[in-house]
């Protein structure tokens, strides 16, 4: 399997600084929540994981460059990043999850239907509907409207789904070792993410300002923000990237065979999109 | 099969010791209904099974630890696996899980049927008391704890029912289906008699039902089961169950009782007659948190005593007691509690430790603000 | 594909001739393998959720 | 500016030679270690995390052991002795958190940091970068939990599995510090998980196949698998709680439309794979001590790969039997009741064939066996009270009492805390190079065996005479089982002091122990020296696999 040249890095102090960075972080965003005063110690945090990630990275980037990786460590990066993205997975899927058993279960109960249904007792007025306007309790004010899946939505949805077509065609191009086309096609999805987070933030004011969506606003604005907030996360994540691709296509690495980095922000670039997809119909459209 | 389980069971009580059986014992109790008999039945038969398996199994290795010890010279065999022997000991232990899932099925199946009954009875839990209304009859109360501090804390000798007595236990008649919904407030609790084999959690905002027929009359004994905060420990359950006459009368007392108290709301109460009837509800609400001398255990819970925005606001006092305080532990008590009682214990916490407002705050204008 | 479903099969049950388990690693398609053995664990779930859902009426 | 590149040593170039056995003589070429404490903030070495990791779930046994002596003490009689129930509730539920996230986790980790790199034939992890962030990731977040415990309200105190609202609505300030500490916890255990599938899928020995790799690369696959499943799931679960107690959602409260019980259905859904988390690795280990003090090879290793994927593929089935008191529909129990019950045939399977492995082969007891044996015996029982505790109806009356106490016990201490004591045993001479005492070895165990039967034990008697979990105190006829329950914890508690001894004298000294420490042992790593250089197999080993 091995050609018996797998490359063990010596030490690295970025592990112990990131672990501590992100404990500032954590620390800082714990302080702002109970305590309000917080900001600044997590702001200092996410800076320190922010700049051991850059740095990480750049030592990969160089090692890569120097060429001391073989075939064998490709496949290691290949199963992290392809282990991570299912961990991803997971992670929407907890919340996938709470959603269709709140529809699917919760509410009908509340309204008296199914197994469980006498626990109407408690909520006599209430009745179950998705997307839930009037939650069980009415000093819980629920939405007055909701998204029109078929305005801005569907825009994004097709910008997404056309952002993944461009970047498979930026890689075909990166494959065939034509450069330009590559750095034309990844501007033209970076663009696409960059429009799709601008869409998303005029539905979120939309959402708050206008239809009275918001975290408290229910189950309905829960399951809603935090679906799409989690994505919207992920895009820029993703953006931010997809913007360092770009960079290093600028500077000339990458080669048609040799070019995992890039790959990886593929696979990653159509996890979100596929996510989006799964939004898209289960808390847009049904 | 029907002889072996009875064979079975019969061990059971052997090995419990048929006197233990009960409240004393090492053994699940067989009960006071047909389902915790039933249920006691499946416990022992799952139980000999393992005892049975577990013989066999740690018999073979333990007469194979005995046996092929190298100190006894043992030299090793060499082979290795066996289709045969791997299908028998995969089939074997499947066939007895099928035997054991048949008649669990069939009393979940009766466990479930809540249907037909004769009587409900709501169950609410609370942060730390059981609360119980007689669905369609007018009578509701709370039970809570009766064991004194003093005990708790050692310095009282411990009563034979320590922790398991409660000042109005929950009246019950036998012979009677009786149908549980249960609910709660604040988080979630659970429900348990042992001798009923009825377990139930108390979610909040939903309701589970659950139902029982008593066979035999008695003091039934049981506790909260599921972590529900500070006094989870001290939340015991206490069902009082009669024959089914004997029970009629009791609920036409308490309906009568009831009425009397309800027409003590219009009538002009005395200071000393309501810091008397507050100090009794203040005693078994409150005191769990507040506690009894008014100090309270901050910052969870703020002390009463001195408490200079409870004295200077009577409206907001009401306030907090008929509404709760949300995102807090404190509950709204507007109706948990009747208007005379949630006077009296108004005009009790303004007036005790040293809070001397003097203020009396009368059952009407209780009535008033709920409306 | 019936030999692959006969071998899934036995490993849901645990026991395998050491012949065709060595048969199955060293000329199957591991791909074959974990999408049948999926396929399998959804029809396992669905037959147990029919029962239960049965057996409650 | 040039670009600085990180040190690093370049094995094309190194000149080493390698034995038969592929192990490597001398690291001449090595660049110059970091020394002191550099040396183990900075390391990318496999087995120096290892260590890291296995001192640092050792402390955290320890402080996890003394909040459980709390408790106990608080236990051993009736009435409020020692300490408040608000306390009381704080201490169940930091040592439940310890000991499952802090204790046992990271120590299978470190054990699978050190031993399926030498086990496979490989050179490190295959990340090993990210393995020292896995590592260091588990001081911070514990070093936050712990600290809740002077926050102002004090710390978790609603069970090591927080139901909400009372971890929500009803809970101290400091529940988001925990939900935070949890979450770089979760990080930690994800990002080693995947490194670990990464170095078994790839880094394995020329001519090492799937099923040549021994049974403890196995589990830790299996569990690894499991850990990046659902450890987002608990990511995902610990948010919306973060979100309930901070932004107002209602994702945990019936008023917006939400579901209490919807947290314990995410909340299983992680937690049930997890307690296999917690056991399936335990399985690898004494998969590998018995056929070596037998002297014989295991009996059925296929059907040991077999049922433990089976075990991880229905553990994904089973997570509310957990709740059947919380008021599922009928057909909700039924089908979690027969699911879980089939678990029963996969364990029994794993039970006799380490006992058909047993049966004549030529069998001596040295401690490493010693525990084997007794996590065979004693993890039995706990299946057994499991199997007990799938029967939904006869769960009404175990739900929420020492019974399932005993029960979980019976698991994870007899099981899996006695696989990792037999596992140190076992390979402390790899990694010392030293025997551990043989006679304090035994004291160790027989005091702990002792000690953990008296504990647990009488556990049975007071869950099924009817004495609820987590209560401070408790009515008197629980008296004499809580007493002895009490002593046997303190017995436990303190005989865990000669095993710290054990291994303090065992890393400074001890009878010398050769490459392949124990005579029936077959596995790769007895091929390199004791105790293991820093690097192996930096040329990977030429693997002949046993035929199976």
């Amino acid at each position: 399997m091995s050609g018996g040249s797998y490359y063990v890095p010596a030490t690295s102090k970025w592990p112990v600084l990131g672990s501590l960075a992100l404990g500032v972080m954590m620390i800082g965003a714990g302080m702002a929540l109970v305590h309000g005063n917080g900001t600044i110690v997590m702001s200092l945090g996410l800076i320190g994981v922010l700049t051991v990630m850059a740095l990480w990275f750049r030592d990969v980037v160089m090692e890569s460059r120097q060429g001391l990786y073989d075939a064998q460590m490709d496949r290691s990066f290949r199963q992290g990043m392809g282990w991570f993205i299912f961990s991803e997975v997971m992670f929407f899927a907890a919340f996938f999850g709470a959603l269709f058993y709140i529809r699917v279960f919760a509410l009908p109960w509340l309204d008296g239907e199914g197994a469980k249904g006498v626990a109407a007792l408690l909520w006599p007025d209430f009745s179950a509907t998705w997307p839930l306007m009037s939650p069980p309790d009415p000093s819980v004010s629920g939405p007055r409207e909701v998204m029109n899946p078929w305005q801005l939505p569907l825009v994004n949805t097709l910008i997404l789904v056309a952002s993944s077509i461009t970047l498979t065609i930026a890689h075909e191009g990166l494959k065939e070792s034509n450069r330009t086309a590559c750095r034309n096609w990844l501007i033209a999805t970076l663009a696409l993410g960059f429009v799709f987070v601008i869409i998303q933030g005029v539905e979120y004011y939309q959402a708050v300002t206008h239809y009275g969506i918001t975290l408290q606003a229910g189950i309905y604005g829960a399951t809603f923000f935090m679906l799409t907030g989690f994505h919207g996360l992920h895009v820029i994540i993703g953006v931010t990237i997809l913007a360092v691709m770009l960079v290093r296509i600028l500077r000339g690495h990458f080669g048609g065979h040799d070019h995992f980095g890039f790959e990886a922000s593929c696979w990653y670039w159509h996890f979100v999109d596929v996510v989006w997809i799964g939004l898209f119909l289960f808390v847009y459209v049904f | 099969m029907r002889k072996m389980l009875a064979l079975m069971t019969g061990g059971g009580t052997l090995f419990g010791g048929a006197s233990l059986a009960h409240a004393n014992g090492w053994n699940m109790p067989v009960g006071v209904t047909d389902l915790s008999a039933e249920i006691y039945t499946l416990h022992m038969t799952i139980f000999w099974i393992c005892v049975v398996i577990g013989i066999v199994v740690f018999g073979v290795m333990f007469y194979s630890l005995f046996k092929f010890r190298r100190s006894k010279g043992a030299k090793s065999a060499h082979f290795h696996e066996n289709t045969t022997v791997e299908v028998i000991w995969t089939a074997v232990p499947l066939l007895i899980l099928v035997g054991m899932a048949v008649p669990a099925t069939a009393t979940l199946q009766k466990m479930y049927d809540a249907s037909d009954a004769e009587l409900d009875v709501m169950i609410t839990g609370q942060q730390w008391r059981w609360r119980y209304e007689y669905l369609g009859e007018d009578v509701a109360f709370n039970s809570n704890m009766s064991t004194p501090r003093a005990q708790i804390t050692g310095e009282e000798e411990r009563g034979e029912h320590y922790l398991l007595e409660v000042d109005e236990p929950l009246v019950l008649p036998i012979n009677r289906k009786v149908r549980f919904l249960l609910t709660a407030d604040d988080v979630i609790h659970s429900w348990w008699v042992p001798d009923f084999a009825v377990k139930q959690d108390t979610i909040p905002g939903f309701i589970n039902e659950n139902w029982v027929r008593i066979n035999e009359p008695g003091i039934y004994r049981g506790q909260c089961a599921e972590l529900c905060g500070m006094d989870h420990g001290f939340m015991p359950i206490v069902v009082h169950a009669m024959e089914e006459d004997e029970f009629d009368q009791w609920l036409v007392e308490r309906k009568e009782a009831a009425e009397a108290e309800a027409m003590g709301v219009d009538r002009e109460w005395e200071m000393d007659e309501l810091m008397e009837r507050g100090e009794q509800v203040y005693g078994s609400i409150c005191a769990s948190c507040h506690q009894a001398d008014g100090g309270g255990s901050p910052p969870a819970f703020p002390g009463l005593a001195g408490n200079q925005e409870l004295i200077d606001d009577v409206d907001w006092h009401i306030d907090v007691v008929l509404n709760g305080v949300s995102g807090t532990a404190m509950p709204a008590f507007r109706s948990n509690l009747n208007p005379v009682e949630l006077a009296a214990v108004v005009t009790y916490s303004r007036n005790a430790w040293g809070n001397d407002t003097g203020d009396a705050v009368q059952p009407a204008e209780i009535v008033e603000l709920l409306e | 594909m019936w030999g692959v479903i006969k071998s899934v099969l036995a490993a849901f049950f645990g026991v395998q001739k050491e012949r065709q388990r060595r048969h199955d690693f060293e000329h199957g398609k591991p791909g074959a393998f974990i999408l049948v053995g999926l396929l399998m664990a959804v029809v396992f779930v669905v037959v147990i959720a029919a029962l239960a859902i049965y057996v409650a009426g | 500016m040039a670009p600085k590149l990180p040190p690093h040593h370049s094995l094309q170039h190194s000149s080493t030679t390698a034995t038969a056995g592929g192990q490597v003589h001398d690291d001449h070429d090595h660049h110059p270690q970091p020394r002191g404490i550099m040396r183990w903030l900075l390391t990318t070495n496999h087995k120096e995390i290892g260590s890291l990791y296995l001192i640092f779930s050792l402390i955290m046994f320890f402080i996890g052991g003394i909040f459980a002596l709390v408790v106990r003490a608080e236990l051993f009689q009736p009435g409020l002795n020692l300490i408040n129930p608000e306390f009381f509730n704080q201490m169940t539920t930091m040592h439940g958190l310890i000991m499952v996230f802090a204790a046992v986790m990271p120590a299978f980790t470190g054990l699978a940091n050190w031993m399926i790199p030498l086990q496979i034939g490989a050179p490190d992890m295959a990340l090993p970068r990210l393995n020292n962030f896995s590592f260091w990731l588990l001081p911070v977040a514990f070093t936050l939990l712990l600290s809740t415990l002077l926050m102002p309200g004090g710390g978790p105190n609603f069970g090591w599995t927080f139901y909400a609202p009372l971890s929500t609505t009803y809970a101290p300030p400091s529940t988001t510090f925990f939900i935070l500490s949890l979450h770089i916890a979760g990080v930690s255990s994800i990002l080693g998980a995947i490194n670990i599938v990464a170095t078994i899928l790839n880094m394995r020995a020329p001519g090492m196949r799937m099923m040549d790799m021994p049974l403890f690369v196995w589990t830790w696959l299996i569990t690894a698998f499991l850990l990046i499943a659902v450890m987002p799931v608990l990511a995902g679960v610990i948010t919306m709680m973060l979100m309930d107690i901070n932004f107002g959602t209602s994702f945990f409260d019936a008023a917006g439309g939400g579901d209490p019980v919807l947290f314990q259905h995410l909340f299983w859904f992680f937690g049930h794979p997890e307690v296999y988390i917690m056991i399936l690795p335990a399985f690898g280990i004494v998969s590998a001590i018995i056929p070596t003090f037998a002297r014989k090879r295991l009996f059925g290793y296929a059907s040991m790969v077999y049922a433990t994927a089976s075990i991880a593929v229905l553990s994904f089935l089973v997570w509310a039997h957990h709740m059947f008191v919380v008021g599922l529909p009928l057909a909700a129990t039924l089908f979690f009741m027969y699911t879980t019950m089939l678990i029963a045939v996969p364990t029994g399977v794993k039970v006799f064939n380490w006992i058909t492995t047993l049966f004549r082969g030529s069998i001596t007891f040295e401690v490493p066996m010693l525990f084997a044996l007794a996590f065979v015996v004693l993890f039995t029982i706990g299946g057994f009270s499991g199997l007990m505790l799938a029967i939904a109806p006869a769960d009404f009356q175990y739900h929420d009492t020492y019974f399932v106490v005993a029960h979980f016990h019976y698991v994870l201490v007899p099981g899996a805390v006695f696989s990792i004591m037999a596992a140190v045993y076992y390979w402390l001479p790899k990694w010392t190079g030293h025997y551990p005492s043989e006679i304090l070895g035994k004291w160790h165990f027989w005091l702990s065996v002792i000690g953990v039967n008296l504990t647990f034990f009488p556990m049975h008697f007071s869950g099924l005479a009817g004495m609820p979990r987590r209560i401070p105190d408790y009515a008197l006829q629980f008296a004499d089982f809580n007493l002895v329950s009490s002593l046997g914890a303190f017995l436990f508690g303190f005989s865990q002091l000669i095993f710290v001894w054990v291994i303090i004298k065992c890393v400074r000294g001890g009878v010398k122990a050769p490459a392949k420490a124990w005579d029936g042992a077959e596995d790769l790593e007895w091929s390199v020296p004791s105790p293991a250089p820093l690097h192996t197999f930096e040329t990977p080993p030429d693997f002949k696999p046993v035929q199976h």
